[in-house]
């Protein structure tokens, strides 16, 4: 089995879609002959054709309106957004139109559409290539939201997403587009390649949008995380040589609440870690779910570890993104309690 | 500083007339009928910029059809008729559910008075598989396709006949079969998705066409504007349709429209071909149409229509126009009604008389109100068979995640 | 001293901030010669001048940016979007602009920008006349975001928004407009007319924003709420005899967390309610801050009360909207733990 | 089914040429130097609609200016050498910093090369007071304005000296007294708000003007659009800059221009004058935009300048332009360089020569790499005197709210 980097895991699933589902077209600012400005869909053109992978006018709205309308026509647009923070144009559309178009119509129209989007920080990309939006994704019934933290995973939810009836919001991780990035950037990026988690399978293969993944199992805590924040955790976790249980999400909704529980129920223990701003982030959300369904077993306040509170800065990125030193501190301060 | 200059200054675009002021529709230039040229569907954008900046009008005051629009169109008695019968029905539609809401059988209403003749008569431009993509007052699109009119009550009702299981506010109907998309309560956003349903059309081998429809205010919208640079780049088989109203709730067209001449002009600034249209003329909107449909079947790209009437009643039955425009402004508007046109050239024609109009009237209501009996006998907002409120919690997903199913417990169901 | 529905006093505060500060400047759909779909600036235009209260385009997009542009200048816009539902077509230049311009310039540019909408249902508007939006706009640092329940509350905010030297969102429950909705929508609504929350001096007075108002006190239970939930709050303890502290939020952010805690942390039981869907809404971030800061007081797990994670629908409206018998049964369970 | 309908098709535009094959720039036409009418300012807009199809060219290839827009101009000697002089600079500042992102002084940088005519030369048409709202590629606006070259290189390695606090992407630069808007990372956000910032000045009786600025691609998003609507509206003292310079990173220009011919002609959808000018002529740039600038002053409303153009670099430090177009294109570009045409124009009329010019130019990087050197003395991205990690919870609002004080205490400040 190849290993691949998260890159050409998202390619190889797009490739797969394009051969294997006539219905399914990607399209996006530079995506078409030049492949997109982090490669994703690079030569996907030239081998399907350009009426199956297009250059788009620079407009997130026109982009995700006509995907929604030619979903609605039977197609299976698969759409790139450049980057995250640049989603906002096109956030009515989702919102307002895909998210809401088979309820509103009782089925009778409907909205597969997948928006891809890199999104997260680490890359000195300033307020504007650095966001993580998820939780205004989180909050609009109608949506489900990815977010894969291996090559594996993307691949398998990718393919997922694409096969799904309704519209899901993929976002991909740019920090860990060419490896998995630990948090500390002053050292060397690990690469993928041999990677256990970069083992990509050729051909279809599935993950079930909903589930997530043990990546660690522990007994002492429970830290949740998704997309980078996940290795972090996983770094901060050795760290401090606490056995915890690292759950990466996948999916943020549906969550899969079951696996989430299950841990806490026995842990009694639980950090929440995530790169977007603390307040209304999806922390939020989880601590809210965890102390409603744990509560006689939490012995600690769940706590969150986030960006602050500020827009992405972009010279002080290294102290307002949430490295290994922050997540271990919390760890400590949660197994203290 | 330079002292020759003046102070600065916006200018505040205003409606001829305001309440307690005489309508004043003196600088509205209304073009002769039959004069304005009809060019090959497949003549250059720039060779017919004229178009954008006149108005085709084949109907003339006395009834009579005029110019090359009208030879072009040859369109028979028995479509001339039926195409009265739309309008006919639509008008007693309209009557019977603003009646509805005042009676508090529903809790909205919009009607389409003085609007008739562009839903009505568009419809007639497309074919089985082609998309519409309306606005809240393009009902004549689902009318002159054979929707029946009681399921329009329904939804109106929101009642169990609804097909969209009471979720949406009255008028916003959905008919995938009659090529009626889905109506957003959101203005302007489905402008764009009729591009991309076209778009998609065109990469499936498909024959369908689309037609995107957005009133005069809503033209400020972003999504207009992506409309036209996806319909401009791709040369999409799309007929984009403005409804220029002449009103957008108590805001004057100009507001949005600017110092541009006309609505069709926006088109220009994309090199897509536009037509102004008298939309109070039932031929001229087949005519126009039906030139926009070839070209969008011909491969010829995207045509801009703008049809030009007026809003003869409030915005919604939530609106009292007469706080900001005069009550009588209507009976001045200069292109006429659009019911009393086609049936004065029909009775022109001799294909129609007044007793026979008066009769097809009754007939009409009388079916209509047949119609709104049995939505009734379903339910209507307060009273009878309404969806379940379980079913609020369904096609969220087309598979209901664990978290809806925990809510819907619940809810009590 | 007269009393007033919250409609007069909304347009009380814009006639004086017209008055009072050269430098305001109304618009939006429909706010000119007619004063608004709910009348908010009925006369203002007639009073004050076109050019101080006037009409746009119907682009929220363009009422934003162009209302940031003049705060740049200098000005003090207060926009008006006609219902919080249309909000999204603008929400790229409140998140990406307007949030952010002080910090990204280190305060060299500014924007003091009120942007007002009606927000909530329960007047069946279906699902583009009835959204809660707030939790898109706490998430935004850089926002200060306010929701009033009472005519001199909303008077006393606005004022104070006005005035504030940065962006604030204030949303106005249309449901709350012409009286103190109590939940109870097969019973005749009460009029503001006469009622002591209704009683508005002349002239200006500021409420600060970052505030709460305690509108019950009580001992056995908190119940957070703002906006509309504030009145259906109210029904449904009274109901229920529980002696529960209601807490009226009244700005979302900055979070008055002070007299949360106080309140919790002497109750030991929370319950939030809010109409907005439950994921990721405001209250997730709630009780997320309560479990934290109260953890050791809690003898109950924080309920949320709040709308279903659907789209709003017309016809089942009452069945969505979170009314006193919700609340109550939350109250009660919450009491029985 | 038409039998005789052909299939739908969608047509996607390309470009002249790809790496592999020739650069092509023979269907793009180059009108001659000073055939361009110069209509009076207060023209209605419908009697020049011509000016967005041709072009405003004054240099020709001998480096002559003709032509009635050079006429009017008159720019005298000193002016244009300290033209010639800005533009040097601007190409010296890109070079060194394009390096100092190479040294990982920084991390990123976008260069002008190619463009340095149109914010060198429009910034002569403005005031003080008066306010552009840039793009990235603007940089020539701060340079002609007077604002030193150090600090913009401090913005750029984020250090103390960074009156940004090292908040913001490199070249994101912001001076309020030199009529410089903050730049924001967001494509297009700014240019309602350009339109909004005049209307403010408007409002409050002052005489400042506004200037927007985009780029070709950019003009498809959603704010291009709502600032025409509000400028044609209101009759805004702005003006609309599109600066086309055939790409959007790798993205044609035809991809956003779609079927028109020009960008300029997008204004006339909104009935707002449009100029379309040779980019690479600093003295066309100069009189288009006094031109558009008399106009706005006096209440005239606003004007479109289409500027056109060719990015002669890559798009930015992180992209490798020979990955989809020709290496060699930017040699066979018609309208030459601009830096070359005004030095060839200020020898022909005696006033420059080559020695002249290679000497300032030497002068010139020198006084870059001084001030370089002394912005480095404070530091660069990631050594030095940088802002304090603290500073990151200043000014995200005015006065700091409890819980980021909370939040910095967590973070140890
Ligand atoms: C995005 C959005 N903004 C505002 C509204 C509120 N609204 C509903 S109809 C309307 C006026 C529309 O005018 P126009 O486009 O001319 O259509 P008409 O009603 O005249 O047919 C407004 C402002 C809305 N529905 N959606
Ligand atoms: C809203 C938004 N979408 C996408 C981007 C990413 N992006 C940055 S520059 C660029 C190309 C812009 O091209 P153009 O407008 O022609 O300007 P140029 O770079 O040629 O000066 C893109 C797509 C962005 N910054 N903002
Ligand atoms: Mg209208
Ligand atoms: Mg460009």
């Amino acid at each position: 089995m190849a290993t691949m980097t998260m890159i050409e895991a998202i390619r190889d699933a797009l490739d797969l879609a394009l051969t294997e589902d006539s219905r399914v077209t990607l399209f996006g600012e530079d995506v078409g002959y030049f492949g997109g400005v982090f490669r994703c869909t690079a030569g996907l053109q030239q081998k399907h054709g350009v009426a199956r992978c297009f250059d788009t006018p620079i407009s997130e709205l026109g982009i995700v309106g006509a995907a929604i309308g030619m979903a609605a026509f039977g197609r299976r647009p698969v759409v790139e957004i450049q980057f995250a923070d640049y989603m906002y144009p096109a956030y009515d559309q989702i919102v307002s139109e895909a998210a809401r178009m088979r309820y509103r119509t009782a089925g009778e129209f409907t909205c597969p559409l997948v928006v891809r989007m890199p999104t997260g920080g680490g890359i000195f990309g300033g307020q504007t290539h650095s966001q993580s939006t998820e939780a205004l994704f989180t909050h609009v019934t109608g949506l489900k939201t990815v977010v894969p933290s291996t090559p594996y995973d993307a691949k398998g939810l990718l393919l997922a997403a694409i096969d799904d009836p309704d519209p899901v919001i993929f976002l991909e991780p740019k920090r860990l587009y060419n490896g998995p990035f630990d948090g500390h950037h002053d050292r060397p990026v690990t690469p993928w390649r041999g990677h256990p988690l970069a083992e990509v399978p050729k051909g279809r293969y599935h993950l079930p949008l909903g589930q997530a993944a043990i990546r660690r199992a522990g007994t002492q805590l429970t830290v949740l995380a998704y997309g980078t924040m996940v290795h972090v955790a996983l770094a901060a976790v050795a760290e401090t040589g606490i056995d915890a249980e690292v759950i990466d999400l996948r999916t943020l909704l549906p969550l899969d609440l079951e696996t989430i529980t299950t841990s806490v129920r026995r842990t009694g223990r639980c950090v929440i870690v995530h790169e977007a701003t603390l307040t209304s982030g999806f922390g939020a959300e989880l601590a809210a779910q965890v102390q409603a369904e744990c509560f006689w077993h939490l012995e600690a306040p769940v706590e969150r570890v986030a960006g602050w509170d500020t827009p992405y800065p972009h010279t002080a990125e290294w102290d307002y993104f949430p490295g290994p030193a922050r997540v271990a501190a919390a760890c400590r301060r949660v197994m203290e309690t | 500083m330079d002292p020759a200059a003046p102070p600065l200054r916006l200018t505040f675009g205003a409606p001829h007339a305001r309440p307690g002021t005489a309508p004043d529709f003196s600088d509205f230039p209304v073009p002769e009928a039959g004069a304005m040229r009809r060019p090959p569907v497949d003549t250059p954008a720039e060779e017919m910029r004229d178009l954008a900046f006149g108005m085709i009008r084949i109907l003339d005051d006395a009834g009579e059809a005029r110019g090359p629009w009208a030879e072009a169109l040859a369109l028979d008695d028995a479509a001339q008729l039926e195409g009265l019968r739309h309008m006919l029905t639509l008008r007693a539609y309209d009557a019977r559910m603003l009646l509805a809401q005042r009676q508090q059988k529903t809790s909205f209403y919009m009607q389409h008075l003085g609007e008739e003749a562009i839903s009505c008569a568009f419809q007639r431009a497309l074919r089985p598989g082609d998309m519409n993509f309306p606005t809240y007052r393009q009902a004549g699109l689902l009318i002159a396709s054979g929707y029946p009119i009681g399921t329009m009550m329904c939804q109106v009702y929101g009642n169990d006949g609804d097909p969209g299981r009471g979720r949406q506010l009255p008028v916003l109907y959905s008919s995938k079969a009659h090529g009626f998309f889905s109506i957003s309560g959101n203005l302007g956003t489905q402008y764009i998705q009729a591009v991309g349903w076209a778009m998609g059309s065109a990469l499936s081998g498909a024959e369908a066409i689309a037609a995107a429809w957005i009133g005069d205010g809503s033209t400020a919208e972003s999504d207009f504007h992506a409309a036209l640079v996806f319909a401009s780049s791709y040369r999409v088989p799309v007929i984009l349709n403005i409804v220029n109203n002449q009103w957008a709730i108590s805001t004057y067209q100009e507001v949005a429209r600017g110092s541009v001449g006309t609505f069709a002009a926006r088109g220009h600034g994309f090199g897509i071909p536009a037509l102004r249209v008298d939309g109070n003329d039932y031929l001229a909107v087949v005519a126009a149409a039906r030139w926009a449909a070839e070209r969008a079947r011909r491969n010829l790209g995207p045509t801009l229509i703008e049809h030009v009437t007026y809003r003869a009643a409030g915005h919604s039955t939530s609106d009292d126009p007469s706080a900001y425009r005069p009550s009588d402004e209507g009976a001045s508007w200069p292109l006429g009604d659009p019911v009393a046109r086609l049936r004065d050239h029909l009775i022109a024609r001799g294909v129609w008389s007044a007793e026979r109009h008066a009769q097809a009237e009754a007939e009409i209501l009388a079916g209509v109100i047949e119609a709104q009996k049995q939505a009734e006998a379903i339910g209507t907002l307060h009273q009878g068979r309404r969806p379940s409120p379980a079913e609020m919690f369904d096609d969220v997903y087309a598979e209901m995640p664990p978290h809806l199913r925990r809510q819907r417990q619940q809810a009590g169901f």
